[in-house]
């Protein structure tokens, strides 16, 4: 079987509900609502066919589907992480107090608000069908895939990604909410985060105060829950730290669960080359390459271990992986070496 | 017994007194050149002006035979205007909207600031009295009142000395064993000394650690455990008389605590102090067929000039402008047949 | 002429005050749904207990022959508790230390913070008395004083309906364009409306733009430049016989400013409040022989219930337990022999 | 005549004094205090003869001598500028105010006092003589020369390099300063800025407000200044811009000045190759080379355009030169090809 990531189109809206209702925790990005998924698909459509040449405030979506063309999985790239609202973070700072009358310096960590991410690239809103024997694969190629289509768009996105992971949570319960986001919101966590799902964000403006946090004055379970993964989702955290991002000092502000972060211009650039068929279907290879075709205002890609480059710079591609990728001999195709990131 | 201004001589009487009240008494530290500087400063501001000046009185037992250190039965203070040498802290509890109509969420959260509000107001401090002038034999010289009310009645005389408010400051509430669960909750967090040392370098007018380590942001007080909350604007049990002495004179608590403790800051509009408010004048009648009240009910006190101040329980009140005195009690507050006096009723 | 609650019907006569006070007067804009809901509000209010009631009150000219909309002299308000429904904010004026001891630099710095900490006071508004009912001619029927101070007699009568604190917000200075510097100098650099829409706004209880756009970290003053500075809890020229009003009742400016214009905040505790203080009862005799003075002296007001209040003046004041009504006088209050009267001399 | 930068020694004691009280504006880093020289000079030597390998709170200083062996010019690094102590700056942010209710959204410029730069390490106290006519010549040198120091043993530094610049005057007085610290201080910039130089400076954290300032509110001639350099040092700037550095977020504290900075491990890498002497002087060759040597816990280097690497791959050296460096033949060379960077 080969998973194929493409743009998706308005005809995927019932498999993406599908997904979005499956979602647990539900997610923010992700919201089970059909109107809103039906616009949001139009609306990325529009943009893949776009010639956009800066950042817009317009989520581009992908699905992965099978080799019967079944959609097993879903993830979003919001150019503008803010776009004409604001993206809320904690930022971990640390102040130091330091008295020459008591002759001491104590370095006090303090959580502060921030709107920096406003301006990044989001990667997020990644689903995939809970019950499927190849999630793990599903969930690496829409990493991969992402990664790719920024790689080949740079100017499309901003010079600093990041994905939002889950954060912690013991017994069904996030601690960092009890801890904090309890006390400004008396509401139920969930009921917050369906309402920053749904449109204006703003109102966490209005009720959170804009003073730093002294994280010496949380209690124990909401500062063990800085920065730190949701249990279920610490796979997800290994694999893009395998894709080279790093932790950042942004955690969520409801959550506290870590933003990661990468520079766009220190991903790995792409190999512009000519696709060439081969009818056998690929050996399977030492390198994993990833292959991806923009045409049509479309975007596929897929992972490959069996590519590889003939003496005249071409990519050799079995039919097969051709075929997904919509690309016949001399079209061109973004080639991109896996490699594990040593960052 | 009688109140007067403290004296050079005082200074080991007041040595013994710290030494009695412990590091607790933020503001008597046993440490004798502080204290003889506090005596000299005392002495100087009765004769001048100066802003910062600090009225500070012993109560003496006249009654009592013996060496100035056994007849000092307590003290008490005003300092005319604080915060002026060094920063005067309190946090201020304030209340911060949080409300939004996307979450149907409105309300409000207390929230301590850190501040220097009472910079310039007059503070009354330093009150104390000694253990063999207390309890059930003692309950009739209302001793603990003529010390705290004394300072009304000199404010009332010297009224142009002092500034628009004042303040009194409440030691916070303790638990069992002695400590501080807000100072566990708050400053310990941020400071590096134990309570004791900081309430000590407080008392000692040092106090830029406290702008340089405590928390300078805003901090909800929801976030304290609920025993610090229990703290905020509370007192000691033993504070407790004190404050309702306070309460009775118009001083209420209006948000301000203890940066350490979390003990209320009480306060009121000078002019509205009950004991200033009510205070009257009353000329001097020597009569020595007057008799002894059981019961003290009248504040007597001088009102010539600060340094012959004086203050004493009289047992009877004025009979339109005049004021009858023994010529014990005459001699006690040195005054003369016609002089004036300011009394008070209580 | 005769304070009493505001009726369905006053409406129209309403809706004409809010034409003439223009868009300056927050708290009544010209919007007759607005208004027709505040009315409603206003009639719940005085039949329950509402915790954030609106009590609302007119000034008729019962003298005045005529429609309804042309005996109404003016209206005045009391909010029980502000702050409920939508956030209540101000800035409030702190002290901040900046102080080192290695700069030999101790001072302290006006700070303005964000605040709701009078969330929960009660308010006296909305204040205004007609153009024909003013000036030297009227000079002797205190219209102003009687539309301002029946509140107290209202608050005294049902003192249970209130809070502990009651506050009163001023109008801020203008410059003679009608421009407020202190709006040009803070509002107006963070919110994209004109000073007049902010105001209505907020008049209509749309305040989530304050939280919003407004700069919710603290701003020390001196950044602001001197016009600005000069307004920080001053009034419109205007406003001054109203503060001085509302001073001489014993409230008091402790800091507080409106966001947009710094114009102050006076407050008080409400048992502290001369006019409530010093009301007192007496039992109405009807006396049919009994001369009107010249100078009406002494505010009555029912305090049977809330719905049925009413205030006017008197010509005299109590004997003993007993007040003196003319016929004429007891049917403007409604009231008959033996009822009670709440009075206050001013 | 060749320029060398070489590691201070007390006996720079008096010509770095001449220098420190020559300097103007007054550095805030090269204090005109003859017994804080002194000790900085042997702290100094102490720690470039000592093989530390973490960045140390011991400040770093290079002289450059001409030929007769006369001191025209000095620099130093911080490898934490911070030291036991702070190093404040404002931080340029940008807050979002959006409103729902009123259906806009503002950006809304602060600086917020920022200790971050405490632990980047501080190129600071450049000051040459002041009549010199190679006086431009000598601070490239030394620009150069602490970069070439940070390469050669990057370890002893911080991630992040940074450099702050005199701030604007106009008419001898910083708008800056009179526009924001003067309100905290109410003292003359000199006296504060004499205070900061002496010893701790946790008397900015007692005296400065924890909260941002709300640019909107300064007064034109402050909020110009942010950011905004020094006419006299705009070539410092572009010099350092030339070397990869780049406006950073911060900005100084008293001053307004612009801060830069540049990532260690992004500075171009020296190549360490044995010396190879030669007796005629060299002919002007095309690319500059910055040569260094480390030796007996002395660094020297020195900019020479007619350096050249052999076959062997040994770097050919005049004896001249090479007698400055202290370097014999199969001597160990750093060397650096110089470039403008293009970043």
């Amino acid at each position: 079987m080969t998973l194929l990531a493409r743009s998706a189109t308005l005809d995927d809206l019932d498999a993406l509900l599908a997904l979005a209702q499956d979602a647990s925790p539900a997610l923010t990005n992700l919201p089970p609502d059909r109107e809103r998924l039906a616009a949001r698909l139009e609306s990325s459509s529009r943009a893949f066919q776009s010639e956009a040449t800066a950042p817009e405030d317009v989520a581009l979506t992908l699905v992965v589907e099978d080799d019967d063309g079944e959609v097993l999985g879903t993830a979003t790239l919001k150019p503008l992480a803010g776009g004409r609202e604001v993206y809320y973070t904690y930022r971990r700072e640390t102040l130091i107090h330091a008295s020459q009358q008591l002759d001491v310096r104590r370095e006090v960590d303090i959580l502060s608000i921030s709107h920096e991410m406003s301006h990044a690239t989001l990667l997020c809103a990644l689903a995939t069908r809970r019950d499927h024997p190849a999630r793990g694969e599903i969930k690496r190629l829409l990493r991969a895939a992402r990664l790719a289509l920024v790689a080949a768009v740079p100017e499309r996105f901003a010079p600093l990604l990041f994905v939002a992971l889950p954060g912690y949570q013991s017994g069904g319960r996030s601690p960092f909410w009890e801890g904090v986001g309890r006390h400004f919101f008396s509401r139920e966590f969930e009921e917050v985060h369906r309402a920053a799902s749904l449109g204006s964000k703003s109102f966490i403006g209005e009720v959170m105060p804009p003073f730093p946090l002294y994280q010496p004055l949380l209690d124990d379970a909401a500062r063990d829950a800085i920065g730190r993964v949701h249990p279920l989702h610490s796979e997800a955290l290994e694999g893009w730290q395998r894709e080279g991002f790093t932790p950042s000092r942004h955690v969520d502000l409801l959550d506290g669960g870590p933003l990661l972060e990468a520079g766009r211009d220190h991903l790995p650039r792409p190999r512009r080359c000519p696709a060439r068929l081969r009818d056998q279907p690929a050996e399977r290879g030492e390198g994993e390459m990833l292959l991806a075709s923009q045409r049509d205002g479309g975007f596929r890609a897929l992972l490959s271990t069996g590519a590889t480059l003939d003496e005249q710079g071409r990519c050799v591609v079995d039919a097969g992986r051709a075929q997904r990728l919509g690309v016949d001999n001399d079209t061109p195709l973004l080639v991109l070496e896996r490699r594990e990131c040593a960052c | 017994m009688l109140i007067r201004p403290v004296e050079t001589a005082d200074i080991d009487a007041l040595r013994e007194i710290a030494v009695e009240t412990g590091p607790g008494f933020t503001s008597l530290p046993d440490n004798r050149d502080f204290l003889a500087d506090k005596i000299d400063h005392a002495r100087q501001s009765l004769a001048g002006e100066a802003e910062d000046a600090l009225y500070f009185f012993v109560l003496e037992d006249d009654q009592q035979p013996g060496e100035r250190a056994e007849r000092l039965a307590g003290c008490c203070a005003i300092e005319a205007r604080v915060g002026l040498d060094a920063p005067f802290y309190h946090y201020r509890i304030g209340q911060l909207a949080h409300s939004s109509s996307r979450l149907g969420l409105h309300r409000t959260l207390d929230t301590l600031f850190l501040c220097s509000d009472h910079t310039g107001s007059a503070e009354v401090c330093s009150l104390y009295l000694r253990e063999p002038w207390r309890g059930a034999a003692h309950r009739n010289s209302r001793n603990g009142t003529l010390l705290s009310r004394a300072r009304w009645l000199f404010m009332a005389a010297f009224r142009s000395r002092f500034p628009e408010r004042v303040l009194a400051e409440m030691r916070g509430r303790f638990d069992d064993d002695g400590k501080s669960p807000f100072w566990e909750a708050l400053g310990q967090k941020f400071l590096p000394i134990e309570f004791q040392r900081a309430d000590h370098l407080t008392g000692m007018g040092e106090k830029s650690f406290i702008g340089e380590m405590m928390p300078r942001h805003p901090i909800c007080t929801s976030f304290l455990p609920q025993s610090a909350r229990d703290c905020i604007g509370q007192v000691h049990h033993q504070t407790r008389p004190a404050l309702a002495m306070l309460n009775r004179d118009g001083l209420r608590f209006e948000g301000y605590i203890d940066l350490f403790d979390g003990g209320p800051t009480v306060e009121a509009y000078i002019d509205d102090v009950h004991s200033i408010r009510h205070t009257r004048s009353a000329r001097v009648r020597l009569d020595d067929s007057v008799e002894r009240a059981a019961r003290p009910a009248w504040l007597a006190a001088t009102a010539s000039s600060p340094t012959a101040f004086r203050a004493a329980w009289l047992g009877r009140g004025p009979e339109g402008d005049d004021i009858r005195l023994t010529p014990e009690e005459a001699q006690r507050l040195q005054v003369a047949e016609g002089d004036s006096l300011r009394l008070l009723e209580t």
